[in-house]
């Protein structure tokens, strides 16, 4: 036995070494090249990327359920030339490994597009992927680095967390507002937006009395909003997702803040009303979404009954993200390559998200679906949402 | 002359144990060959089978800890985010060497330090410590903004390029090649001295105390050598996602790392690799339950930890008993 | 010649709460020489082999080790401190790791060279060292005579088998000084040949050995010199012979559960153990009108795992009557008093007033009216006495309100009355065992077993415990009582039932329990007819 | 000065949330020497079973009643489930650790499909109300909570102090085998020990659910915090978790006040490590190991 145990050791010195030598860090995409066609089927898969479980469950939700009642629309008037559309909605827990595992998921399952997903560090992961795969994806995250990598295959619905800064900016001239303290939360949400947020303040010449970050899910903000009540600002801006916003509100309620906090389009979750009550007033936030459009109140009306009461602003996009997808399967057939090609060429006026008139349209430079103007102004008035004045 | 007179039991189960030490290494590289050779899977079901090999390879250190020190800890997502990013930061600029070996260095440090500070507790007061660790680390994940770029995470990470391979199949040759050779050492420590030592002062601490074996020490030499081995499966985990994010090394990930050895059938040598077939396949193959999924992986844990206290090796051994039985008719 | 290793223990002190164990003990064991050390149970012989091995830190008292000229202060020295210095210990149960193979158990002794944490990368240099250890766990195995089990898993040998693994250990560890914790219980009669033959071997060697045993016969076979505890006090030391003949040690110890060879225990009586026994010892029989059985317990079999330990016991005790179970150590008295008492699964039928118990769970047969009183001192120690004797209360028939309880336990037992408010945890050994009496007597019982209740308990306690036992008899309760101390049994019992290996070997009234009986129960050689696998004794729950 | 007082008053609030979770493990600990990381799973269940009662038009009372019953009746059936091991063999401490991760999984995913994931919330009968100190003011409700914590702490100390089946548990808790001797249905006990658990989880859930927005993916944050809270106490006296619960609050409160918010999210872990290595028996328990024979 002696000579075989000697000569199975130095096999296993040699391909160790072997091993060391050849092995060198490669860094281009991680992912098998496999530019197949859609898989021919009776019905056109389109994959539906969100957070269903994890911090992000609830607007995920929402956007689930806006997929899904399109969807039927959709394929109760016929579907697309005839063929029907079927969703492949599917659960990344916010977790980036899992995202990028995904996008291979939906391409070997056929999928023509993928809509998702809700959290810009995942949609960023998944950016060598999609490219990788030839699979043309439709993000709804907001942070503009997703397309400053410049993926042809990669579009955002918008508007991104600069053209929200843009428009916050023109409205605090117009309301004359100089001394902004500045809050983020540490989600990738606000971590993202902080820097953007400060080179556009910086630029208009505004530079923040207070710069500081709090946790989503805090229990009380009263501290911060103090210290920022203490710091001189004439007005708070708070750059977070939804529901922190109804504890900002009964934050600033406790302080006695007295100042106007001016926040980000998430602000229209309909749970900051829902948590805070009457507390929720005083914040200012551009909506994606203008419930006076006609085609809105359509909707609204129609989906009303599925929601219990007021309709998620999220919901309301996932309604224009399918349908942008769709218009472009419509006009150039299932096939992912065209798809993309299309798509760069979109411009669609009635879309729901928006102002009257903004309209939604990508071209060869521009993947953001909507730019900063196009929003509107709201305001939380005593736990109710209106028409922010001047606006 | 056997002494006592006993009952007439089925043929002693004489087991030649030392061949464990290659053929178990020697069969994962081979069915690692034939995936990546003769099955090609599509890229979805090769990164999933990565992912299962990333966790085998951290769940074996975990399988040391638990199955053969009896420490339960819930926070070595800790160590699995000193690989991950240790190799996000490193790994383009250093070359993989580098990168793994840092990720190893910044694990063990911890653990030593946590090791020390903690291992004197007991089973609830250490793994909650443990929980209390992970948390920690979270929250210096999201807030060193200078080194770990905060939630939004590191991107851009490279792969361990091997044989010329490229993209997902060459970080599973890397995580198979990887897992060999922790599986190796893992039954090199089960019949060291160091390992007896750890198996005996988990279930009888008098006894070890008696044998000369210094106990704590042991503890501490088996949360070292799980972070040894979560650092670099967290090393694999970061190339499957390009780059190392929070939201990957979060509480659920260490709770995995838990559930995988127990699962398995903690001690046992092919626990590691079996529970993570469960763990980290089974969910993804489960994706058709849609909502029910986690209520699914939930029930199935809770039962298997209640009923089946030693796993599948459990249904194993019965199987095989049941099997030798039948030959002894 | 090894090298000269000996152990010197000076005024050795340790108490726990209130009971002091081990009260100011000098012991020596040299090189090559064997130390016996005997005594009652609760005496504080395991307590002193824990001093020794480091397992328990002593309050008074030093523990050194001199080798070929160093000495080694080791008082409060781990016991992986003293393993080192060749100072092993075997416990009182086989202790192995189930799941490891007899051979890697063995190899748990051998003592490891200090770079033996390198083996665990299993680079190729260090099979040698493997190899080494390897052999060394087969020769100890094979001096043990289970060479051709070395491969099998500890949890599928037998307990004698185990213990022998055990004995392999201790040889494959090289010890220089080995300290045995009642080595020879629970092993058949060819085991414990082969036990005694190891440590005489050892002895030999050149190791000394210190045998805690209640063996006598084998701690005469193997023993230089022996040490008699009693209360945590030596009583008497010196050799075997000169020592075990001492009138005192007779009186005290060995009169109780042995005679000497030649004397019957008759001649023992008029020097009766220290019971004052004021009131008439059996109170006729005739005093009760209804002789119906109280408790009947027909073909008892209780079972450790699937093992019967004991076998066929058949016991009846009438009202107000006292029933005392005596036999050697291992006999099984506890297990049978387990067993009635449903704490172990056992088959067999047992009726308390015309109801059968058998096969309902514990909780049920209190509230039927059995009263149990455990060997340890389980009070539950975090709750106060009062708390306690309400848990009594509890399961027990609640005939009575609670206050009318403990009025009647007020007058038996004054003494815990007044600290009805502190926890369990602070009062003394014989306290704790009044407070357990207490207990199964406040949830008004018709019988209560009694589980060797003068365990632990000071001479002085003895005599008021008796009393209060025939006070108990007199008010119509049926007594059973497990007790070592045959003085005792006689003062409170009207018949005996005595056991050896799990069986009755003798039954009848007290008077009848002659030094004939008493021999054919604790000495005879052979072991009562039985049928069935070896005989696994009761686990010996060390006091 | 009124600065510090009303960041104590907010602590002491946030506190009383930390509080109750730690009061509901730390109840199944004392009673089954078991530790429940699904003790946050009751706590939602209860407070979004009290925001549909609510929501169906019914009062506060009713709507805490319903949620203590149906939260009590998962208690029993996991307290069933739970139980049905330990009868016949000796049960790994830590293997059960991993049984409760799995209820707690299951637990967070089934409210999420039954109740949705959207964050609810509850108007307790003091919504509205505030404590003015100085120019700042409290929410009223702080008080309820506070008060709540302080009644549910007073409920189990009676409980465990003067009724007979706490004395029981308590037997079950100090030591298995003592107990079975002294005749103490220990199985029966254990269900026991785990309703009276989940009752408190839901009496705390509807509580809380007036300051904290309820969604199921806060079952284990809440969870892990009440850990946090009752280890400080030593894991096995309910005293110590309301301490240990209000030292944490009041500790981040001010951190969060004085220092910035991400010292604030690093105050649980920092506290709970320093107290397990400086005195592991927790600041008020005593070092006792409770073996589940």
């Amino acid at each position: 036995m002696r000579p075989l145990r000697r000569t199975g050791l130095a096999a296993a010195v040699l391909t160790a070494a072997a091993v060391l030598a050849a092995c060198s860090t490669g860094t281009d995409a991680s992912t098998q090249p496999t530019p197949a066609a859609a898989a021919p089927g009776n019905a056109i898969t389109i994959g539906i990327d969100l957070p269903l479980s994890g911090p992000s469950a609830a607007p995920a939700e929402s956007m689930r359920k806006g997929f899904e009642l399109t969807a039927k629309e959709i394929n109760d008037a016929g579907g697309v030339n005839g063929t029907p559309i079927a969703l492949d909605i599917q659960d990344d827990a916010g977790d980036p490994t899992t995202g990028v595992a995904l996008v291979d998921r939906f391409v070997q399952n056929g999928a023509v597009a993928i809509a998702g997903t809700y959290n810009s560090p995942v949609v960023l992961a998944q950016s060598d992927a999609v490219a990788r795969a030839q699979i043309p994806q439709l993000a709804f995250a907001i942070s503009s680095a997703i397309t400053k990598k410049n993926n042809p295959w990669v579009f955002q619905t918008g508007p991104t967390d600069l053209g929200q800064i843009d428009g916050i900016v023109a409205r605090l001239k117009s309301q004359g507002l100089t001394k902004p303290a500045l809050l983020t939360d540490t989600t990738a949400f606000g971590a993202g937006a902080k820097p953007v947020l400060e080179q556009g303040l910086a630029a208009a010449g505004l530079t923040p009395v207070l710069s500081d970050t709090f946790a989503v899910d805090a229990t009380d903000l009263s501290a911060v909003l103090l210290k920022a009540k203490q710091s001189g600002a004439d007005h708070v801006i708070a750059w977070t997702v939804g529901p922190p916003y109804a504890t900002l509100a009964k934050g600033a309620e406790q302080v006695g803040l007295g100042l106007p906090i001016v926040g980000t389009a998430s602000a229209a979750d309909p749970a900051v009303a829902r948590l805070a009550g009457p507390a929720a007033t005083n914040i200012f936030f551009q909506d994606a979404v203008n419930r006076e459009k006609p085609q809105v109140k359509a909707i609204v009306e129609k989906w009303s009954g599925e929601f219990g009461g007021t309709v998620p602003s999220d919901a309301l996009s996932a309604h224009d993200i399918l349908t942008v997808i769709v218009d472009g399967i419509r006009a150039v057939g299932p096939d992912r390559a065209k798809l993309r090609d299309h798509l760069e060429t979109y411009r669609n006026p009635n879309l729901l998200s928006g102002r009257i008139g903004s309209v939604w349209e990508y071209s060869p430079t521009n993947h953001v679906g909507l730019v900063g103007g196009n929003l509107v102004w709201k305001q939380y008035d005593n736990g109710t949402v209106r028409l922010a004045d001047g606006s | 002359m056997t002494v006592v007179a006993s009952p007439p039991r089925p043929a002693p189960s004489v087991r030649t144990t030392r061949h464990w030490r290659w053929t178990q290494p020697a069969i994962v590289l081979l069915v690692g060959a034939v995936v990546l050779l003769v099955v090609r899977p599509g890229p979805f079901d090769l990164r999933v089978l990565t992912l299962v090999a990333a966790y085998a390879i951290a769940a074996v250190g975990f399988n040391v800890l638990v199955g053969f020190a009896g420490v339960v800890s819930i926070g070595n997502s800790l160590f699995l985010a000193a690989g991950g990013y240790a190799w996000a930061i490193l790994a383009v600029p250093r070359g993989p060497l580098v990168a793994l070996l840092a990720g190893v260095v910044v694990a063990v440090v911890i653990a030593v330090l946590a090791g020390l500070a903690l291992l004197r507790l007991r089973a609830y007061y250490f793994a909650v410590g443990t929980l209390a660790l992970g948390a920690l680390g979270t929250v210096v994940m999201r807030n060193w903004t200078s080194v770990t770029n905060g939630d939004a995470g590191i991107t851009g990470a490279g792969y361990l390029k091997l044989f010329g391979l490229t993209g997902v199949s060459s970080i599973f040759a890397a995580a198979v090649l990887l897992l060999a050779v922790f599986l190796y050492l893992q039954e090199a420590l089960r019949t060291s001295p160091l390992g007896l030592a750890m198996i005996v002062g988990r279930f009888d601490p008098p006894v070890a105390d008696a044998l000369g074996v210094n106990v704590s020490r042991t503890r501490v030499a088996a949360f070292v050598l799980s972070a040894v081995s979560a650092a670099v499966g967290g090393a694999l985990v970061a190339q499957l996602a390009g780059g190392a994010f929070p939201d990957q090394f979060s509480t659920t990930a260490a709770i995995s790392l838990l559930v995988i050895p127990i699962i398995g059938g903690r001690g046992w040598r092919w626990a590691p690799v079996v529970g993570a077939i469960v763990v980290i396949a089974a969910p993804e193959y489960l994706r058709f339950l849609d909502e029910y999924r986690l209520a699914v992986y939930g029930v199935l844990v809770t039962l298997v930890a209640l009923f089946l206290p030693g796993g599948i090796h459990q249904l194993v051994r019965g199987l095989v008993a049941r099997v030798g039985r039948r030959r002894h008719g | 010649m090894a090298d000269r290793t000996t152990l010197d223990a000076q005024g050795l002190a340790v108490a726990f709460g209130a009971l002091r164990a081990v009260d100011g003990v000098d012991l020596e064991v040299a090189e090559g020489q064997c130390v016996g050390v005997v005594g009652a149970n609760g005496a504080g012989k395991s307590t002193l082999l824990n001093l020794l091995s480091g397992a328990v830190r002593p309050d008074a008292g030093t523990v050194t080790v001199v080798e070929n000229g160093r000495s080694h202060r080791l008082d409060g020295a781990p016991g992986r401190a003293r393993a080192r210095l060749g100072i092993v210990r075997m416990f009182q149960t086989a202790r192995l790791v189930p799941d490891l193979s007899a051979r890697e158990n063995v190899e748990l002794g051998v003592p490891a060279p200090r770079g033996a944490w390198l083996e665990a990368l299993g680079l190729p240099t260090s099979r040698r060292r493997a190899g080494a250890r390897r052999r060394a766990a087969e020769d100890a195995l094979a001096r043990v005579g289970l060479a051709d089990r070395a491969g099998m898993r500890a949890g599928e040998l037998s307990l004698g088998q185990q213990r022998l693994v055990e004995m392999a250990r201790s040889l494959a560890s090289g010890a220089r000084i080995l300290l045995l914790d009642e080595p020879f219980s629970g092993l058949s009669r060819t085991a414990r040949e082969v036990v005694a033959s190891l440590v005489a071997n050892l002895r030999d060697d050149g190791v000394g050995v210190l045998l805690v045993e209640h063996d006598l016969a084998q701690v005469r076979l193997l023993a230089d010199r022996v040490v008699v505890l009693d209360a945590g006090r030596v009583l008497a030391a010196g050799p075997v012979e000169e020592t075990l003949a001492d009138p005192e040690v007779v009186r005290r110890y060995i009169g109780d559960i042995e005679l000497e060879i030649g004397g019957g225990l008759d001649d023992a009586r008029p020097s009766r153990p220290p019971v004052a026994a004021p009131t008439p010892v059996s109170a006729p029989p005739d005093l009760h009108a209804d002789r119906t059985a109280v408790l009947e317990v027909r073909d008892l079999r209780v079972f450790y795992g699937a093992v019967p330990a004991v076998d066929r016991v058949e016991l009846t005790v009438a009202a107000g009557d006292g029933l005392g179970i005596v036999g050697p150590n291992g006999a099984g008295k506890s297990t049978v008093l387990r067993g009635v008492a449903g704490l172990l699964t056992a088959t067999g039928s047992v009726r308390l007033a015309g109801e059968r118990l058998d096969g309902t769970a514990t909780p049920h047969r209190f509230r039927h009216g059995l009263g149990f009183v455990p060997q340890t001192l389980t009070a539950v120690v975090d709750l106060s006495v009062e708390e306690n004797l309400r848990l009594g209360w509890l399961a027990g028939s609640r005939a009575q309100s609670f206050a009318e309880a403990m009025e009647r336990v007020g007058d038996l037992f004054g003494e815990i009355a007044d600290r009805r408010k502190d926890p369990a945890g602070a009062l003394s050994g014989g306290q704790r065992q009044m407070l357990a009496i207490a207990r199964a007597l406040v949830a008004g019982p018709r019988v209560v077993l009694l589980d060797e209740p003068t365990a632990g308990l000071a001479p002085v306690l003895v005599a008021p415990f008796a009393d209060a036992l025939a006070r108990l008899r007199a008010d119509g309760v049926a007594v059973v009582v497990v007790e070592h101390n045959l003085g005792l049994v006689r003062a409170t019992c009207s018949t005996i039932l005595g056991l050896r290996a799990g069986a009755p070997v003798w039954s009848g009234p007290t008077e009848r329990f002659d030094g004939a009986a008493a021999h054919e129960v604790f000495l005879a050689a052979t072991a009562p007819a039985r049928t069935g696998p070896s005989l696994i004794e009761e686990e010996h729950l060390s006091s | 000065m009124t600065q510090a007082a009303y960041f104590v008053v907010i602590g002491l609030g946030v506190g009383s949330v930390y509080a109750l979770s730690g009061l509901g493990i730390v109840t199944l600990f004392a009673g089954s020497g078991l530790a429940n990381f699904a003790q946050g799973d009751f706590m939602v269940l209860g407070a979004l079973v009290a925001v549909n009662v609510v929501g169906a038009g019914f009062g506060y009372l009713p709507a805490l009643a319903t949620a203590v019953v149906v939260v009590a009746a998962a208690g029993l059936v996991l307290g069933g489930l739970f139980t049905l091991p330990m009868r016949h063999r000796r049960v790994d401490v830590d293997v059960v650790i991993i049984g409760t991760l799995g209820v707690a999984t299951t637990m967070t995913t089934l409210s999420g499909i039954w109740f949705g994931r959207q964050p609810q919330r509850l108007d307790s009968p003091l919504a509205g109300a505030f404590i003015p100190i100085g120019d700042l003011q409290v929410p009223a409700h702080y008080a309820l909570l506070l008060a709540g914590a302080a009644l549910v702490f007073g409920a189990v100390h009676w409980f465990h102090r003067h009724t007979d089946v706490g004395l029981q548990l308590r037997a079950v808790a100090s030591s298995v085998p003592a107990a079975r001797d002294a005749g103490v249905r220990v199985g029966r006990m254990l269900v026991v020990a785990w309703t009276i658990a989940a009752l408190v989880g839901g009496v705390a859930g509807v509580l809380v659910a007036s300051v904290v927005p309820i969604a199921p993916e806060a079952a284990l944050p809440l969870g892990v915090n009440g850990f946090a809270a009752a280890i400080i106490g030593g894991l096995a006296s309910p005293a110590g978790a309301v301490v240990g619960g209000l030292l944490i609050g009041v500790a981040e409160a001010l951190a969060g006040g004085y220092l910035n918010d991400t010292l604030r999210q690093a105050v649980a872990p920092v506290v709970l490590l320093a107290v397990l290595i400086l005195r592991p028996g927790g600041l008020l328990g005593r070092t006792r190991t409770v073996r589940v024979a």
